[in-house]
């Protein structure tokens, strides 16, 4: 058997028990190779329960830089008997097996093809701790000392970040790196160190991973950094997974950040809000009352708010929504990622409604697109969703560092201050088509003694605001509502269009978190000779660049995670294009994020091409 | 239709501390159906804020959706108004006022947009003690859609289409007393003499207050057996009238004050309740909740204030709001900046 | 100016006011004309208000047997001061004002090209009645009277009707024959009478009119009484206009057929809910536990019930829901129609969802497919959601008798009795595709002591109903929920295609109440030489004959109530064709149906030909 | 991760009326947290549907979403379940119930569940007075979603993140007392004792019987200041044990005559109650609720069968269906057939 080599480029999943501990230490894992400057990738695979099932935890190491899954598993850290049968059947041949040999390895688990690595984590707990829950928390940090010694970490940033996870709590700082010293001592003394995988500091990692300080933080935390920065000063929201850490960074930073020194008061709100419906709700009226307000939930809410947001499309009022999406339909898997909730967000309501939506691929989007979303949601007075997912909300990203422009002003909209009314000649029309452009003026309630003031409404009204059924006023208003969102294409985040090395008709179109795992197949197939241009999509309603991007070519390979091919569909619906046949579906949805390898294998198999690379044999093809 | 005027009380000349008439606080012409509750409680509505000078643009109106939801086109046109959707008004409300804490806040829902539909925001913005009035229009049916039973229609009375409606009614301000609402009063429409002041305590209090409006439908609610049409309730109408006092007159009573319980309002008016059968504590809920039990009982509704707790934390002090309403802030004020985003940047190194 | 002539074909419009009793008195005249035999549509033209507000009722006469609407109006009863600005414009040149002559006619309403029949109706009630109820009661009895003198209404007919409206309540009877004799009196000796416009029974009538033995209904009374002929138990619901009236119609068929005389107890149960979240939900729990149960609404409560439905397509428990579409978005204007929710309705839940679809036209499909629909949505096990709207709902249409085999037998699709898990050696798995069409068995509550239960959830599970996050699983599932859509084309209504007269690339497309409009601007159309096939769509998901009938077409004009164009978006996405540019919108939605002089028109434009007929002028042009 | 078993006490061996042992009524592995109050609760279900002598097949379980709601599968695996959406569970069961009434109908909710978004369908359920078993598993938060506050935790007390929760708590007993539930009890998950009777008083109940049955959170909710905890709950309770006795067993307390009320249910077996503290009408609604005002007042929690209701109309009486269920009734007995079509086609020509 030959065991794996390779240099700052494998897999290492770690096996656990819920609630035992595990994620901090793997995280300490991960952040510390981070540290190190070499390109890493974690992933929380945990399941819909608080304490005793298996969580996986997935680690990417990429020389290249590559930060979507690639697909197999080089090493196998199985402290979780629940899951070890499955564990060991998924490595990959030649990869190592890190287990607890407290108790002899069961020999039904026994391959020939991988390499075992036993460590007594738990007797050696057993002799190290009297107290039960350390004898617990304690062998995470073990494995991970002895980690450091067989994939090489540096040994003194391990210490420096349980300094830093325990500031304040020194005294549990000793014992920590003492755990920490005994692993790294387990694995000196009984295997050859380092493996065959293992990282090196101070090698060439790719330019656009060099360009930049980055950073690693996960898509939440952004973007509730972005709604600070945007100034909402209204949270409305009721918990659901993945979204909940959405609400939870935004008051963790508002507490930092918006509480007057002199008084203790509040620059912000947040409630708890009975259900989703109710959380739309408060966004919506807290908005209409001219602050910025937002939500975050996720598929279920989204299904539950649409009543509202149809209120929100028709009534006029602005609305920013993050929806952290799950697997589906209905409850499904709610702690997988999929980005399934396209057309359900897009077309959210009955009747005629359609909705603004972004689609962030990085947390640096995540924070980017929140701040844009808030302005464009007053612009153009209409709700915004933005468009995230599990994998990219609360697994960390490796990210360029987030950026603020102290020059960029607020965009507030087309708002009629009590000035602006006091100047006023004509009557007020709140549903006024003054510019042409679809987008009335609006007040804020009181705004002015006696000029302004209108009546909200999601029944048809006219120009200024009274009910109508007048079937010619009703169409002119939809009308104008169209005109809007004719106008929103002019105002919404470009897509990204990147040619490829050489001319060619066939293209990989993307979103969001397929965004990595799509330019790694790109590169990929790149050096088999085989050429895509790829067009990253980040809004919708789609520019006339999609259409053109459409026309242009003669496949366009999309890619999403989910079972019905939304994003072609909208595309199908939403641009003038003939591209049914053309537009062809790569799909994902077991909840976990697609690999690279699965891309770029569905397109090798369309192209006619061999597989060139080993696949990983447990991969599906594609239907 | 009618206009919420009866020019008669009020003559148009007479103008209030803040230099209005009646008429700046009414609305457009009401198609509601001729002689319908609401529109009474319109014209009280209208009479309260005239009544409290209150400048019109610094109420915002919110509603759900039915006859009752419609009513705030046809009072104070100088104020902005959310007619929002079925049964969800609270919430927008909730929004509104986090928004603006300064404004005064008037919500108008109906039996249905309440206690069905709407009974979990119900429940859960009296939780919140959220400083507004909520008025329910309460006809026991559901007018807007040709007069199907409500969750407040009486047990065994007899609905237009011939039904007998075998449900155990939900009574509002019971539901209100026991979730948190901070005032809780119940009236008529048609009584305006105890209706106005009600309101214009309502408005005055600081925190949920709660008015029960029975409002007869006189198009599908107004016949035998239900306690919500005029009829019937002019028989079980045990009234407990009330008169406000609105600080700036400082006018004492000339009530016997053997019978006078003085309340004191958060703005520092003071409320007093002139009660007809019975004295109890009505800043304890429990005993509020044995006197309406005792009067339902009897088959009597008691009206009037039934339920206040002084110095209660309205939402914006149980989340420590500022002072200055959230909307008025500015981007300076609310944006942290480059450098504040360095600091962060470098804590995720 | 020459008035009007026109034997048994003209439309004739009823402006009053709300709530003053006209609906009885102008639905006697429209009743009159069918029972001579006369093709006739009546349609209620009223606001979201109960009393004060204008509300009209337009009768078209056609002697073509067409039901759409036609366009134009040939005559105006106008009783309502508030409306009658309005209702004198509207009139084509050459059309009859009847008004209320009262007070003199104010002379900014006179036009010199209509003909004006001033009838003092209040005066006359005034004179005749002391109470005031009855004083406004008659004066539309008086109209309908005086309507059967100048259109030549046969009076004996009227006197029947009047008859059988009030059996019961005898004395009713003399005052409104009195009246109505009022007012034929009154006509007959102030004016020339029959008008140009009027009717003559016997006439020759079109064959598909001749056929049946018509009868005039209404689609939500069908749709109930489909729900009674399936043998639906439980119905819980919500009001909402347009479809209470669904509801009300199975109570009182319930009440008639379903009381034990016995016991007078009911072999039923009717609840309304809370609201329609709720609704939903005793729908599905009903029919979970084997009952058929449904419920009806319109747009907001669909929005409100788009959890439930993903949860009832994920779960796979069956259930149906009448939408009477209403024009939207949010409250929009409840009481006039559209064709809006399809959408909302096809992808209603976040995740990867879709429901099937049923499009009636007519109160007969109403009847049928509701009955349908019961036995697929057992079959599928998933909702079944029928797309009426209020134009079909709420108006009474000509329609062939209902009609029912009585050798038919219900399908209560895959359920496994106690008796038959008795039998079972495997063991018993609800979600296994047992059968290759991806559909499942399922046992009802308390089938069998000890074989057969099993655990529902809208989380996923695998083939024995255990919870799982096992991404394999999963897609297995959410694949054969993908092959159980494939299955339901095989059994859904099909599509009714009709070839042109001559070989045409040009098709029109169109479902529900754009129907017969269309039908008739096909007719129209064919006269001038323009040839269209039709395809009626009747159901989603689509056939292969649908696929295959745009495939064979150049040019497709999809028809629809909606802004949108929502079915030639759900086309594009829902089938592999090319036919983007081939599908060419043709959309009305101001709330009114779509009429066959608009869609003439449209295609004439795109044919490049003049219009032949004269248009109203104030038929707008399509954008 | 725990089985809901303590074997000790019911040795496999023994079988009740219907020839049932408990493991019959065992479901399966919990994976909850070790020392999760709702695995005693799911402990005490079995306890009372073997000692009901239950055939597992004829319980129908249903619930919403929450770590609560997942506890119907580990109990009674040989009965249908169907775990809903979340707090929605009250709608499906209704309709459930309307399909057959024969079953019997246990529904499993949390406190998030039940009181936040179900506020609204757990209202209507008990107006209804659906004939049903609903217990709230209640922790004082949302277990599921790490922790938030939920609509029942108590005013002032601290959650895992330190905050302090500044809103009145919604007490569901006094819910559905005012709208209409007919048995109202509270228990403790720990006190099996009181537990087990009270939840077989509940199933043998003709109509809403709700069970509020405080249930700490051992992961999130078990710390100083909350009253949903173990050890302040252990502090607080005012413990009212009941003590159920099966018709068929016919044996007779052997308790202090004194200090027993004894209560008639529907099905004829007889629920004895013993109160510790007080004497009161627990067929008077307005006493119970002062009752239980009166030990909040005293920083004590109530417990035991606290209001009931007997003879009531349950939604089935109301709404007077059949006695056989309506899912039995086949095309023969619903479908009128041609002929009466006929008639109705001859009624609209
Ligand atoms: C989601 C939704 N469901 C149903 C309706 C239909 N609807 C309009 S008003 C109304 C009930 C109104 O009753 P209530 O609140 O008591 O007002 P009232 O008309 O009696 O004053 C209903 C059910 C709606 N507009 N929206
Ligand atoms: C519509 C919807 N919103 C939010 C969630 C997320 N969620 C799952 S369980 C839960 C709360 C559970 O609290 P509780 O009912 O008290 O149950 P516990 O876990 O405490 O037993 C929430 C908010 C969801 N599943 N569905
Ligand atoms: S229907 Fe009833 S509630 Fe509605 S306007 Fe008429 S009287 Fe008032
Ligand atoms: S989180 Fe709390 S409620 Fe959930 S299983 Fe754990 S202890 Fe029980
Ligand atoms: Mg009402
Ligand atoms: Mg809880």
């Amino acid at each position: 058997m030959e065991s794996k080599h390779s240099i700052n480029d494998f897999v290492i999943k770690f096996a656990n028990v819920n609630g035992t501990g595990s994620a901090s230490a793997n995280g300490m894992f991960a952040k510390a190779i981070f540290r190190m400057g070499i390109p890493v990738s974690p992933r929380n695979i945990f399941p819909s329960n608080i304490q005793g099932l298996p969580t996986w935890y997935e680690v990417r190491v990429s020389r290249d830089g590559y930060l979507g899954r690639r697909g197999g598993i080089d090493m196998m850290v199985s402290v979780n008997p629940q899951s070890f049968a499955k564990d060991v059947s998924e490595l990959d041949p030649g990869g190592y097996m890190l287990y607890d040999s407290t108790k002899p390895l069961d020999l039904r688990h026994v391959r020939r093809d991988i390499s075992y690595l036993g460590i007594p984590l738990t007797e050696m707990c057993l002799r190290e701790y009297s107290d039960a829950r350390q004898r617990q928390l304690f062998k995470n940090v073990i494995y991970v000392g002895a980690l450091s010694a067989l994939l090489n970490i540096d040994f003194a940033i391990l210490k420096d970040l349980v300094g830093e996870q325990f500031k304040g709590k020194e005294k549990l700082i000793t014992p920590n790196i003492h755990a920490l010293e005994m692993g790294h001592q387990y694995a000196s003394t009984h295997f050859d160190c380092p493996l065959g995988i293992h990282l090196k500091a101070g090698e060439q990692t790719p330019k656009h991973i060099q360009e930049f300080d980055q950073i690693l933080m996960d898509g939440n935390t952004a973007a509730a950094l972005g709604a600070v920065y945007a100034g909402a000063t209204v949270a409305a929201w009721y918990p659901i997974t993945p979204s909940t850490s959405v609400v939870d960074a935004f008051e963790k930073y508002c507490r930092r950040l918006r509480i007057d020194p002199g008084t203790g008061k509040k620059n912000y709100a947040i409630v708890q809000a009975e259900d989703e419906l109710s959380a739309m709700g408060m966004v919506i009226g807290a908005n209409w009352n001219g602050a910025r307000a937002f939500t975050a939930t996720s598929g279920p809410g989204v299904s539950l708010m649409s009543e509202f947001l149809g209120l929100a499309y028709f009534a006029e009022v602005p609305a920013v929504l993050v929806d952290v999406q799950r697997a589906g339909p209905s409850t499904g898997m709610p702690t997988r990622t999929q980005q399934s909730d396209i057309l359900a967000a897009a077309y959210a309501s009955h009747g005629d409604t359609k909705h603004v939506l972004f689609f962030p691929a990085t947390p640096a989007e995540c924070f980017s697109m929140t701040v844009e979303a808030f302005d464009l949601a007053e612009r153009l007075q209409t709700p915004i969703i933005i468009m995230s997912d599990l994998d990219l909300g609360m697994n960390e990203w490796m990210s360029p560092p987030l950026e603020f422009d102290d020059n960029y002003q607020y965009d507030r909209g087309k708002v009629l201050s009590g000035a602006d009314l006091e100047a006023m000649t004509e009557r007020f029309g709140r549903y006024l088509d003054v510019d042409g452009d679809g987008i009335p003026y609006r007040t804020y309630p009181g705004a002015h003694p006696n000029k302004g003031a209108y009546f909200t409404r999601g029944s048809s009204r006219d120009e200024y605001a009274a009910y109508t059924e007048d079937g010619d006023v009703y169409v002119r208003n939809m009308d104008r509502l169209l005109k809007k969102f004719e106008t929103a294409k002019a105002l919404v985040p470009e897509a990204k269009i990147k040619p490829a090395a050489e001319p060619t008709k066939d293209a990989l179109l993307f979103f969001g978190t397929t965004a990595s795992p799509a330019y790694e197949a790109l590169e990929t197939l790149e050096k088999e000779g085989i050429h895509l241009d790829t067009l990253r999509l980040r809004s919708f309603p789609f520019t006339q660049e999609v259409e053109d991007f459409i026309e242009e070519h003669h496949r366009i390979f999309v890619i999403e995670q989910n079972r019905d091919g939304q994003m072609r569909r909208l595309l199908l619906n939403e641009t003038n294009v003939e591209a049914n046949a053309k537009l062809i579906s790569v799909v994902e949805y077991d909840g976990l994020p697609v690999t690279a390898r699965k891309i770029a294998s569905v397109i090798r198999g369309y192209m006619g091409v061999n597989n060139v690379t080993p696949l990983v044999p447990r991969e599906k093809e594609l239907a | 239709m009618t206009y919420a005027k009866p020019a008669f009380r009020h003559p148009e000349a007479k103008t209030n501390d803040v230099g209005c008439t009646r008429r700046d606080y009414e609305g457009g012409l009401s198609t509601l159906c001729a002689g319908c509750g609401h529109d009474s409680i319109s014209a009280a509505i209208i009479d309260a804020c005239f009544d409290l000078s209150i400048e019109p643009h610094r109420v915002a109106k919110l509603s759900g959706i039915g006859c009752s939801s419609k009513t705030p086109a046809y009072f104070l046109s100088g104020s902005h108004s959310f007619n929002s959707v079925h049964g969800r008004m609270p919430s927008v409300a909730t929004g509104a006022n986090l928004a603006n804490r300064d404004l005064i806040y008037i919500g108008v829902s109906g039996d249905g947009d309440t206690a069905s539909i709407g009974m979990g925001q119900f429940a859960h913005v009296m939780r919140r003690n959220l400083n507004m009035t909520y008025i329910v229009e309460n006809n026991g049916c559901y007018g807007l859609t040709k007069g199907q039973d409500s969750a407040t229609m009486d047990t065994e009375s007899v609905s237009k289409k011939g039904d007998i409606n075998p449900y155990t009614p939900i009574d509002l301000v019971r539901v209100g007393i026991e979730v948190g609402a901070t005032f809780v009063g119940r009236s008529f429409s048609g009584d305006k003499a105890q209706l106005v002041p009600l309101i214009k305590a309502a408005i005055s209090h600081r925190g949920f207050a709660l008015l029960d409006v029975i409002s007869p439908c006189v198009t599908f609610n107004n016949h035998q057996g239900s306690t919500k049409s005029y009829a019937s309730f002019r028989e079980h109408n045990d009234a407990m009238p009330v008169d406000f006092i609105p600080r700036r007159e400082a006018i004492t009573t000339s009530y016997d004050a053997g019978i006078v319980h003085e309340v004191c309002m958060h703005d520092g008016s003071v409320l007093r309740l002139q009660k007809v059968n019975e004295e109890y504590d009505i800043e304890d809920p429990q005993s509020a909740l044995d006197a309406i039990a005792h009067h339902a009982k009897e088959d009597r509704i008691l009206t009037g204030l039934l339920y206040i707790k002084r110095d209660s934390e309205e939402l914006h002090d149980v989340l420590q709001t500022a002072s200055k309403p959230l909307n008025t802030l500015n981007q300076r004020e609310l944006c942290p900046g480059s450098r504040f985003l360095d600091s962060i940047n470098a804590g995720l190194r």
